[in-house]
């Protein structure tokens, strides 16, 4: 296989769109946490870019896409990038046709903004220093394996698992990992005493804005070619995040008022949905997955309240259910007509099975493997900031800014 | 008639507000405010460094009142505020002169 | 000397503005508020439920005057500031004991 | 005629700067608003794109480019996408080197752009129920059946009438759209009684930031395909757009200081200005149309103004009057060395009659049926926020959200 | 107990905080305020047309101090606060009946 | 050579994605000046690229890439892009699968964020008629001369000397610019005496983002292919970006706390650092030039607050500083094995020579001639605002504008 100058071109453009994405989640979350936070959750999401930026070819990519290990992790024959060239990259042993630094690139601005992601379990109490060493050791030990055992060769790809472009190994992964922080961290001061506002709603819906936009490059660059699957990925998964938009905003409206935050909560938890599904199914089987993802969603953030949880920003309602509905859903819904591969309905009972192993492995190695990292760092150099520097604030304390 | 400034906590604001409300008391303004107190703020730590964060956000609330009803405002207020840490704020009390409702036109009490 | 602390609708502030202006009263403090008042708000309906809304943006006007302009002042306000409508809003008159004007150090009045 | 993959790569990434405009229409108009109805602004951007995604997919794509019915109207063959799929794009009997899916893709986004526009016209005072069936209605009835006309093998097509990127079916059926309504909703309260300013001028300025990249896509993507026409048209809609910003901050400066947003608005005009031509005229030409479209839209904001018109953030005065400009132009200008047609400057006088022809008939189906839509709506669940809702401000009536 | 109200300059209000600090006076709270003087603001001149900017923010400090404190405190803002330019600001001193502490719910004084 | 459509879609790509950095530098510098100028500083970028726009189209792209005269300047004979048309653009007589016109848009939003970067050193004090006036004339007389000299067949070029994407011919020029533009204007009123800090912080962020995100256009898009070389000047650019973010922060932190601001600050240096040697270096090189970027720009700011300079938005420290070093860089890492060309660690003692000569040479030709032509301007339309003006804050003296 040669390079496409087409396929090339695509995928650059989408490395930038999904690079945006993790600025984007900063915005995102920023705008979500009170005003005193805001600066240092966008500069979570700055560093969580930066740092992984470069654990992602000095260690991480070599982790994920070296050569297999046992099914289990890549070898360590590509740290540094070592062997990696302007050559077709071949993944798992299939050849694509753009370069192997390209894809070293469009995954690592996944990897980046996985870890972005899980800062909404640690939102407004996190210490700096802790959350470095955290960011670092969770992408190395939760994010790498992961993806290694959907794409890089381990043993759910083998399997035969579909994730099209990262439900479990992005999704339920950082969904997950934020409820095993929130729950080691602990709830912010005045959690469930006082009500804790949004500070910024525009800054939020900006951030959305981005996160949508930079959707578009996300699902359809993992086509890995200019071509009809990432035409079809485009469509389904607009038509995932505007489905689940629509149903979180009429369940929200049934109890209240519809939040422009609730619309587009929605559509995130849309867009997740379909992230795993996207080269598989028809735009029709899309507004059921993104539909229910939005529902299924609302319906988690409240369970979620309900109990109490501080999981603050929901990245574990939103993207962990959303993203194990969505793998789920894959094995439901995939098409053969589409990607070559039939679900469930289509009476592939073996895909849905193999699908669901894959999704409650991710659940089970995210959260607990979580949990004892997140524990560790508590214990040695502390993740939560101090009682103070809460009270004043993160962007005082933590950066000696001030919005 | 005095005007009661208090100084509280903004967390602790829809506390004091519903507190308020209870015993009736519906007229305020409130103004978002920074603010230190006697103990010059905040001290925070950092590697060898420290740094004292001297003006925090607070709420005033600014309520007009008839005199007979002062003692029981700072009652409520005092009560609904208390944190029992520092930087709970302070309340001070104001003579007024006059009140009138520009609706009506007509000078109260 | 008065404080004159008048509360009033943003809608309105222009048109206050002006006419004091057309008095020659021009020094005024302005800050931004929220207020409450005796009415306890706005009620919104929605299908079937309701909402009261009732901290609404507001200006607050300070002008101290000497006392003999005090009447006018506050007729001024009270004309250019009313609609007629809830939440037109309140003044206030406190007492000023000392003025002094920083440029100059001089002590007003 | 095959796939070609940089025809592909190149309208993927268009359809994501096409995308970027409709939250970028929301942050335009959510920065010129008053502050407490920022989050409804932004808000309904977002709700016309989640809206509009899901009509143009179940019925709105086969009424603009389904097979065509006696020039009006697509038929519903294609209804939920039946019929389409990864193959070359047929639109109006010519193929085309990207999928079948993307093509809808591509159009989807600039339906949903349209939408957004629009709420110029009912801004600070529109109920949201009332919006979502408006919006609904609109696309349906107005905006899906004028993209047939010109571009889905209707009669105005067929008459060669030249609309490249949508100066008539986007810039002139969203003006005019925004000034029935406004008839139809009335003004604002308070509106002539006292000023009301712009809440956000840098978020208005973030909005026209967005809009101006993402109009690259716009205009360039309509090429569908990655050479010189596309080259050309990036080149020609940059410059209008530019000699816009300058001649709008010239006569605004004549008469006062140079507004930032008459900067800025000067750009959208230029830019809505060239949307018709960009295929088909010469970067001088350009100038021309662009400066030409700063100068009359900023002098039909002062007219509207001054005629006391509540349309309140001017989609009439710079996409109405800017897109008629641009549709006419076109018949002006258009160069047969550049996009095979000439127009009236090449004596091709013919062009010039077709052109106005179809710029007209797009004022009076827009605008008239606009009327009967927001009339009946109105009448029916209500277009209008009450009272006290507009005076609290629709963020916190109509969302339950405070900036 | 006297309230004093402080308006001046955004700009020199470091200055200002910085010398109370010295004199051991600490408690303020501070608002974010717009103003115009009697001078009805600045004149800008532009291409034959002008301009008049009246409204320019200002920084209020509202400190209360024990009687016997107003004329130190008075002093140390003035000459902290004092650029000798348009627009220096003002300071306002209004009597305080009353002045309570929330946290302990000691009355001062 | 004929016209790749996979070349042409990423081209198109990265000029959208290179046309967002001028309103992301107006977003980076309006978030760092105080609330009064905010307005005026997005602005003078929207008007940067509004006007370039059109200088670079009637005379810019000619004295640039024209025809050269004696390796010191392009002839006219370009000028309205007379003679550019479709075919394969020819740049100092190598052939690019690309249209000519899509290279001439390509450079336009490189010449519009040049200028804007310049707004550094004018901030919060300049009048906006001699802005205008100085925007032009320094883009004809030093940014159109030095993109000759490197890239248009100028005697830089020609000796050999290495600048991917311009870190001479955009960095060290409008650093230095900066530089002498603040020497010649002077400091703002109060600057040294009170401090005077950034008035939005979250704003300054955004348009970090749409830096880093624009930046991969930016230097990638330079390749004007979509091949090996562009996935390697992506992965290049992404690295030393992450580099000089981490450095920054490591050295900021050991001096205080670790600001957002100095995050992001090393992060553009890093970026910059890179921009000359994106084509010709390997990943792990990326990281030294990027991580020197971070640390040595650090300094250099330090450097220039001590010495009381008011180049406010430190262009020269971060730009000027570390495109310097950056093109001193590209001399001593550069890697045949990458872009054909070795550096000095590679034995190449003269590549570097050559380097140093470049970079020397841009440093001294954009100093000096600035500050002639800033001196001009100052002395007769005049370029500083009015004491009252600068007082007021430009947004309201120079736009009639508020935030
Ligand atoms: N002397 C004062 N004058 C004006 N405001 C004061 C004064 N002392 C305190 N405040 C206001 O009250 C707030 C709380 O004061 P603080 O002294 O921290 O409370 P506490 O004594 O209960 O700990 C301060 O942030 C400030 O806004
Ligand atoms: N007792 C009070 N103390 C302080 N502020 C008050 C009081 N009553 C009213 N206000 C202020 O005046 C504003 C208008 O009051 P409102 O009672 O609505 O006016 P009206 O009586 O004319 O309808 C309120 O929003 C609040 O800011
Ligand atoms: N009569 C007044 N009432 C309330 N505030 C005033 C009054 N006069 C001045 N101020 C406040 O003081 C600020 C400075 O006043 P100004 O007259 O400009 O000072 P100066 O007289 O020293 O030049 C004003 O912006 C305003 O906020």
């Amino acid at each position: 296989m040669m390079i496409d100058t087409g396929a090339t071109a695509w995928v650059l453009a989408a490395t930038a769109l999904v690079m945006i994405m993790t600025p984007g989640v900063g915005f995102f979350y920023g705008g979500l946490v009170r005003k005193k936070n805001v600066i240092n959750m966008i500069a979570l999401a700055f560093l969580a870019f930066a740092l992984i930026s470069i654990q992602w070819i000095l260690l991480g990519y070599s982790l994920a896409f070296g050569p297999d290990v046992g099914g289990i992790i890549g070898s360590l024959s590509n740290i540094g990038l070592s062997g990696i060239g302007v050559n077709p990259a071949v993944i798992a042993g299939t050849e694509y046709p753009i370069p192997g630094l390209l894809y070293v690139m469009f995954q690592l601005v996944f990897a980046t903004v996985t870890i972005a992601i899980v800062t909404s379990g640690l939102a407004e109490r996190v210490k700096l220093s802790g959350f470095i060493i955290l960011a670092l050791l969770w992408t190395t030990i939760v994010y790498d394996p992961l993806a290694h055992w959907f794409w890089g060769g381990g043993w759910l790809g083998t399997l035969g698992c579909l994730d099209f472009a990262g439900g479990a190994v992005i999704h339920i992964s950082s969904g997950f990992a934020a409820l095993a922080i929130a729950i080691v961290i602990g709830k912010r001061s005045g959690f469930g005493e006082y009500s804790i506002e949004p500070g910024n709603i525009p800054m939020a819906l900006l951030g959305a804005a981005l996160l949508w936009f930079g959707y578009f490059g996300f699902n359809a660059g993992s086509a890995l070619a200019a071509n009809g699957v990432a035409a079809n990925a485009l469509l389904v998964t607009n038509t995932a995040g505007a489905t689940g938009a629509i149903v979180w905003m009429i369940v929200s409206w049934i109890n209240g008022k519809p939040a422009s935050l609730g619309i587009v909560s929605g559509a995130i938890a849309g867009l997740v949905a379909v992230t795993p599904a996207a080269g598989y199914v028809t735009p029709l089987s899309a507004m059921v997955i993104g539909g229910v993802g939005g529902g299924l969603c609302y319906m988690m953030m409240m369970f979620r309240i309900k109990k109490g949880f501080d999981e603050s920003l929901d990245a574990w309602a939103i993207h962990g259910m959303g993203g194990l509905w969505g793998v789920i859903a894959t094995g439901i819904f995939a098409s053969a007509a589409v990607g070559g591969k039939n679900g469930l309905i289509y009476g592939n009972v073996q895909q849905f099975i193999v699908n669901c192993t894959g999704a409650f492995a991710t659940v089970i190695y995210a959260f607990v493997i979580t949990l004892v990292i997140a524990f560790i760092v508590q214990k040695t150099i502390g993740l939560r900031a101090s009682e103070n520097e809460e009270y004043i604030g993160l962007d005082l304390s933590q950066h000696g800014e001030r919005v | 008639m005095k005007l009661i400034k208090a100084i509280i906590k903004p967390e602790r604001f829809e506390k004091v507000k519903k507190s308020l409300e209870e015993k009736n008391i519906f007229g305020m303004t409130i103004t978002e405010v920074k603010g230190r107190g006697e103990q010059k703020g905040l001290t925070l730590q950092y590697r060898g460094g420290s740094m004292i964060v001297d003006l925090i956000p607070k709420i005033e609330i600014d309520l007009v009142v008839e005199d007979s009803n002062v003692d029981i405002t700072l009652q409520i207020i005092m009560e609904a505020a208390e944190t029992g840490k520092i930087g709970d704020g302070r309340i001070f009390v104001v003579p007024v002169e006059r009140s009138i409702k520009v609706r009506t036109g007509e000078e109260v009490k």
